[in-house]
């Protein structure tokens, strides 16, 4: 890791934790939401850095874009004002805290002790010229069927929405 | 003739599918046509016993049941000299039990519902009997569990029946564990679970692995057969109508685990370690049932310990390697058994329901058939000569002492004269001495649909001990006959003086007789005997002053054995220890439940904590070996 | 770049954050977004896996992570719009009307 | 360059058969008027048998397609067979049911089919990517159906909690799937399972914590213990329809997977699984029969009871041999008709917008309707293990497994549960014959197909437990790992 990429690293690192944990601790529901933002463009930036750029755009339009919009679009249609009583936390947060602790010692001790080949480090792009080119031709050919199971989640979760939202039927 | 078969073990089925489907229109003729069902059944075992005794065998497998590669379970049902006695027994009592049950049952709401469950319970018998398996025998097995957890909670209104179904419900069912976890090794080491292939191998298996298997399926019999420790739903189970305690006695259910290990016995003949088990478990629980049933005033408590000590005879038979003569105690007992229960219901039928003995006293007046064959019953069970007990006990006691168990002759010696002398306390007690009967109360003769099994019984009860037991040298003795199928493993070391044996048996029993008739029925007619002897003949009157046996028999024998069993081995050891035990299972499994429970809160936060719990465990556990 | 474990440590440290909010936050639409967070993180595992083995598929994976996180957003959604139609409130400990 | 043809499309015939009826409905609902709208059902009734007659016919051929992503073999085969029966029998008790409930749209029907193509997908893959979206359009689907009754009360509690949980639980599924292709560069179970067998150990560990990762998303989807706690709570709040769907098709898609991934990807590390795998089924065995000692709800009995019988299945599973796996097949197979037919009873007797269902509200049922009360008696025997029913056999076959592995222990304890389960399955067979005084009268719910759904499941306990021989073949002879 150049220095450079050390600083941008340390940087959006930062802003995606500090953006999740905005998200986590804020009060107001709304706030978390725009932490959320926060925290996907520093994601999108890690995404940059690994040279994933479609990833990155995909990153900022779809989830820091259309994602959040819509989770503010619905919680706009409750009035948090007139329900009341929310207090932040549940009774037992210590022990959700000390859990979620322990999983991420859990999960840095696996971090340290993982060891995957890195000779072909950043070289996954070189197959077909430009990243988004890549994508396309490994989502298209090797991936076809997956993909097509994502239309039909996409499909489903469309007509369920609808079905569970939509006002009469009787 | 296979054929013959399957149609006699079904035919209560057909009564029961009938009364089931229909009872709600059958309601006056469920009674008999249940019973003529269990007729049918018992007019075919006839022929087929006949067969039986010929010496021919019959093995069929009528359907495959789970086939997998070359391991089957056939359904199919094996008729040969072990299983015609038991269809004999089991298909003849329960039709009588049927027949009285008509008369006992009369007026109940539920008659034909009554008379469902009944003829399940003998199908599921006659399946436990006949079956050429273990599976199928399984199937009977839990049949009658089933069966006897409905029958004794019949009448479920009253919570101490409701109760009392429920914990024979789970106590057999801690014994059929051992059976299922039996089965399951047979089927690992021999590959097969009918009887005659798994009897084919059993001396190549290793002695360790045949001698688990004999426990694990004799937990399944002390469970079933109400053996120490986990006889305790035995006594409770005469909650249910009497007919049902007299099947669960005499006939079915507890006589499955004597007939389970006679049936497995080329598995126990090669353990000589789960014979021993087999043979001190039933000596153990002879002596201490008897002991139990010595103080008790409830007349169908009595018989249930007394049912208890006699299974517990069984064993002693079955375990010491002379299956022939435990199952030759469980045909007379059968008959005996049966007898004393229906004759115990028709009391409690005439009382209106009571049973305690202090509230009878003087019912020989009014019920004198029932008297006289509740006294042959009494003999029979007490080992008098000529009747059907004595052979079938002396048998099993000489057996015992010839085939190397001093001891546990001893202890049946002492249980016979037990016996003996509870019984007669019962006898002398119910339908002798002074009236106590409650003002109100009139007490009367038993209907004839109800005397009429009872004297059929009673006649049984008499002579088939003498039928079957006398040695002839011809061929027809039950030694002959059972020993066909089941050999006597053990040889037999010392001869004692069989006529010797024969007569200790007997003062055995007469001295319990004598004891107890000293006790009990002077003190009765003390005031007119006295009188008497006072006017005439002073000598006379030291002589009859058994006012001081009385004391001293109170003072030496009642009050220590009431020490004993009542203080400590009812009260300690079967109330606290036992039956706690038992409670404490289902307690344990319910508290457990209730505590485990509280982790559903309900909150979908502590179902999260619960996951990421589990995640973070088991990740933790794998991670902290690479560490 | 040859350090792959700076980069999976944001990526589990995101993912804890994630969890914390879905275990101790009672308004639905916290924990909602928390869950996105986590799904995201698991999917920022994918790139990183891919970007230092050099094979492009697990970029391919997150393109599927997200649609499904997606999908799963609008369904959640509609769930919390429910919750709020029946008991006019989104906090999740409310309810628990179903226990033991 | 890869390029696809037909004979790609061999191995997702079933699904596409299915797929095309199910357009079918989604389309014609628009032009079906309100007052018919049970033409639908008709329809997806119609769209499984047929799908069920071409999986039977098309059973026995073994097919790969689209790059290894799907597979078509003989066990799938068989988890397609019972997916379609669980499927076709909901559906039955569906169709006059969601009319009373004010459901009666056919998207409902859309979204189930829907379900079953993502569950016919997830049992017939080897691909993690795959399975992982499969399980998503699954969960998703069945996150819709919780909450399909949108007014009630439970319903959209039940849904909340299992879409909370789902996608707590998915989220460590996608993790786990990311480190097994970091390690190994693939998330294909067969390479995986080349590759993790010449590992050194330091990387079979992390394999393994990565997999403990994939299972947990797994165990949520089958309701092991500790990632059970859903069960109970979206079966008692689910319309009835979908709580006996729910209890038995994604549960048998989820134990092929689960078998698929063990048995193949994770070949090389049978001994920790296996001990893993022993302690998570006695914990979901006692759990499942512990708890449901005290329930009062029918339906939330049969949760805490499906959690139980998920804990048997593991026992098959632990026992790793293929007698085990292909009891666990059979089992599920079983399953269908013993927990359906359950489910049915407390349809049957279920009131109008009344969620939840009393054991206390069986009483006297056993003589008002003999018939139903007869079949019942059959469910709970063969739920408790009793012979001569379907439950005894798949018990049965599970355990010797066992034995045949010599787990001894784990055979004993699960004999004990299985004595320990009877108590509350014959709590309500006396329920409904032996305690009188019934508070209210006990309704029946009059639809002919109920009535059929009640006698399949009865039919298929009694026969499948008397005859098993074909169908126990069959699902022993499926497993050709």
């Amino acid at each position: 890791m150049t220095s450079m990429e050390a600083i941008i690293f340390a940087i959006v690192s930062l802003i995606a934790v500090v953006g999740a944990l905005g998200l986590v601790f804020a009060k107001n529901p709304y706030h978390s939401a725009l932490w959320m933002v926060f925290s996907f463009v520093g994601l999108a930036g890690l995404l940059a850095l690994l040279e994933a750029y479609f990833l990155t755009v995909l990153q900022l339009i779809v989830y820091a874009g259309a994602i959040v919009v819509m989770i503010a679009f619905v919680m706009m249609t409750i009035d948090f004002r007139k329900v009341g009583g929310l207090s932040k936390f549940v009774p037992q947060w210590l022990w959700g805290l000390i859990i979620s602790f322990g999983i991420l010692i859990d999960l840095f001790i696996l971090a340290s002790k993982m060891k995957i080949d890195v000779s072909q480090s950043g070289k996954n792009l070189a197959i077909a010229g430009s990243n988004t080119k890549a994508l396309g031709m490994e989502l298209f050919t090797h991936y076809l069927f997956p993909f097509e199971l994502v239309a039909i989640i996409l499909l489903v979760a469309l007509i369920g929405v609808v079905v569970l939202t939509k006002r009469e039927i009787k | 003739m296979e054929w013959l078969l399957l149609l006699c073990v079904l035919s209560p089925a057909v009564g029961c599918i009938i009364n089931g489907l229909f009872g709600r229109w059958t309601y006056r003729a469920a009674g008999v046509i249940g019973s003529t069902f269990l007729g049918i059944s018992f007019a075919l075992a006839v022929p087929l016993i006949i067969y039986a005794i010929q010496g021919h065998v019959v093995d069929y497998s009528y359907y495959h049941w789970i086939v997998s590669g070359k391991f089957t379970v056939p359904f199919g049902l094996r008729l040969d000299s072990l299983s015609a006695m038991m269809l004999g027994v089991v298909t003849f009592v329960s039709f009588m039990i049927h027949i009285y049950a008509i008369g006992y049952m009369g007026g109940h709401k539920g008659y034909a519902r009554f008379f469902t469950y009944l003829n399940l319970f003998v199908f599921a018998m006659l399946l436990l009997c006949m079956g050429n398996n273990y599976l199928t025998m399984f199937i009977g097995w839990e049949g009658v569990g089933f069966c006897s957890y409905i029958l004794i909670g019949y009448y479920y209104e009253k919570k101490t029946a409701a109760d009392a179904g429920r914990k024979a419900f789970v106590t057999t069912r801690i014994g059929d564990i051992g059976f299922i976890v039996g089965v399951l090794f047979i089927i690992l080491y021999f590959g097969s679970v009918k009887f005659t292939d798994v009897f084919a191998q059993a001396h190549m298996i290793s002695p360790a692995i045949i001698t688990i298997i004999t426990l694990a399926l004799f937990l399944g019999a002390i469970g079933k057969s109400a053996q120490f420790p986990l006889y305790v739903w035995l006594p409770d189970a005469m909650e249910g109508p009497t007919p049902v305690s007299a099947l669960i006695h005499a006939a079915t259910m507890v006589t499955a685990g004597v007939y389970m290990v006679a049936r497995s016995a080329p598995l126990y003949a090669l353990s000589p370690t789960g014979s021993l088990v087999v043979a001190s478990v039933g000596a153990f629980t002879a002596l201490f049932a008897a002991t139990m049933a010595l103080t008790h005033f409830d007349l169908k408590r009595i018989l249930a310990y007394s049912t208890i000590s006699q299974i517990g005879y069984m064993m002693i038979g079955v375990g010491v390697g002379a299956y022939w003569t435990g199952m030759f105690h469980l045909m007379t007992h059968a008959f005996f058994k049966a007898l004393l229960f229906l004759s115990a219901g028709a009391v409690m039928h005439a009382m209106h329901g009571v049973l305690d003995m202090r509230l009878m006293g003087g019912l020989r007046h009014k019920m004198p058939q029932v008297c006289i064959v509740m006294i042959i019953a009494s003999l029979a069970i007490a080992g008098i000569p000529p009747l059907s007990g004595f052979f079938s006990k002396d048998v099993i006691l000489s057996e015992a002492l010839m085939l190397g168990h001093p001891i546990i002759w001893l202890v049946g010696v002492v249980t016979a004269f037990m016996t003996a002398f509870y019984m007669f306390r019962m006898i002398f007690f119910t339908f002798f001495g002074e009236s106590r009967v409650p003002e109100g109360m009139h007490p009367h003769e038993a209907p004839s649909v109800m005397l009429v099994p009872l004297w059929v019984l009673a006649v049984g009860s008499i002579v088939i001990g003498g039928i079957l037991g006398v040695k002839v040298h011809g061929h027809i003795s039950i030694e002959h006959f059972i020993s066909l199928t089941s050999p006597n493993a053990f040889p037999i070391v010392h001869k004692y003086s069989e006529t010797l044996l024969i007569i200790i048996s007997i003062i055995a029993g007469v001295l319990g007789i004598a004891v107890a008739w000293l006790a009990y029925i002077p003190k009765g007619a003390f005031s007119f005997r006295s009188f008497v002897v006072r006017t005439f003949h002073p000598l006379y009157r030291c002589f009859f002053n058994l006012w001081w046996v009385d004391e001293i028999y109170n003072f030496l024998f009642c009050r220590p054995f009431w020490h004993v069993s009542e203080r400590f081995l009812w009260k300690a050891v079967d109330v606290k220890v036992i039956d706690a035990g038992v409670d404490d299972v289902g307690r344990v499994a319910g508290l457990t439940g209730r505590a485990v429970r509280i982790l559903q809160t309900g909150f979908i936060n502590n179902y999260a904590c619960w996951v990421s719990a589990g995640a973070l465990i088991i990740c933790g556990w794998y991670l902290l070996k690479i560490m | 770049m040859e350090n792959y474990v700076p980069f999976l440590m944001v990526a589990f440290i995101l993912f804890a954050i994630g969890a914390i909010g879905v275990l101790v936050r009672r308004n639905f639409f916290v924990v909602l977004m928390s869950l996105e967070i986590m799904i995201n993180s698991a999917g920022l595992v994918f790139v990183i896996l891919s970007y230092f083995s050099g094979t492009v598929s697990g970029q391919v994976f997150f393109i599927f992570v997200a649609a499904v996180a997606a999908s799963e957003t609008a369904v959640g959604l509609a769930i919390a719009v429910l919750m709020y139609r029946v008991r006019h409130t989104v906090d999740v400990t409310e309810f628990s009307m179903m226990k033991r | 360059m890869i390029s696809y043809s037909l004979v790609d499309f061999r191995p997702i015939i079933p699904e596409l058969v299915l797929l095309f009826f199910t357009f079918f409905i989604l389309f014609i609902d628009f032009a079906i008027p309100k007052a018919k709208k049970k033409i639908n059902g008709f329809i997806a009734l119609i769209g499984v048998a047929v799908t069920l007659v071409v999986v039977l016919s098309l059973y026995g051929s073994s097919w790969t397609g689209f790059n290894n992503m799907i597979i078509f073999d003989k066990a799938s085969g068989f988890v397609n067979i019972i997916l379609l029966l669980t499927a076709f029998v909901a559906i039955l008790m569906s169709l006059d049911f969601i009319k009373r409930e004010g459901i009666n749209f056919g998207e409902y029907y859309v979204i189930l089919l829907f379900s079953l193509i993502a569950m016919q997908v997830f049992c017939s893959t080897y691909n993690l990517i795959v399975m992982f979206l499969a399980v998503e359009t699954l969960s998703i689907s069945m996150y819709i159906l919780t909450a399909i009754k949108r007014d009630g009360l439970r319903s959209i509690e039940a849904a909340m909690k299992y879409f909370i949980l789902g996608s707590f639980a998915s989220s460590f599924l996608v993790l786990g799937i990311a480190l097994i292709y970091g390690l190994f560069g693939t998330v294909d179970l067969l390479r995986v399972k080349e590759l993790l067998t010449g590992a050194d150990s330091l990387h079979t560990w992390i394999a393994l914590v990565s997999f403990v990762l994939i299972l947990i998303g797994f165990g949520f989807k089958i309701a092991a213990f500790p990632f059970h706690a859903w069960t109970p709570d979206v079966y008692e709040g689910a319309i009835t329809p979908m709580s006996a769907f729910m209890s038995i098709a994604p549960k048998a898609a989820s134990f092929m997977a689960l078998m698929r991934l063990l048995v193949v990807g994770m070949f090389p590390i049978q001994v920790e699984w296996v001990k893993l795998l022993w302690i998570i089924a006695v914990f979901t065995m006692f759990f499942g029969n512990l708890v449901a000692l005290w329930q009062k709800d029918l339906k939330r009995l049969l949760g805490y009871s499906s959690i139980a019988h998920a804990g048997y299945m593991l026992v098959g599973i632990t026992a790793a041999n293929s007698l085990g796996y292909g009891a666990v097949l059979f089992y599920l197979f079983g399953y269908i008709f013993m927990n359906l037919g359950a489910f049915s009873v407390a349809e049957y007797i279920s009131k109008k917008n009344v969620e939840g269902c009393l054991i206390d509200d069986l009483r006297g049922m056993g003589y008002k309707y003999p018939l139903a009360g007869a079949a019942m008696l059959v469910f709970m025997f063969s739920l408790s293990g009793v012979p001569p029913t379907v439950g005894f056999i798949g018990k049965y076959y599970l355990f010797s497994a066992a034995v045949k592995s010599h787990l001894y222990w784990l055979v004993i304890l699960g004999v004990i549960n299985s004595a320990i389960s009877a108590y509350f399955y014959l709590n309500v067979i006396v329920t409904m014959y032996m305690k009188g005084g019934a508070k209210e009268e006990v309704v029946s719910f009059p639809s002919p197909y109920l009535r059929a759904a009640i006698v399949i499941g009865a039919v298929g306990t009694i026969i499948f437990g008397v005859a098993p021989g074909s169908v126990l073949n069959v699902a022993l002879s499926s497993i050709v790992f």
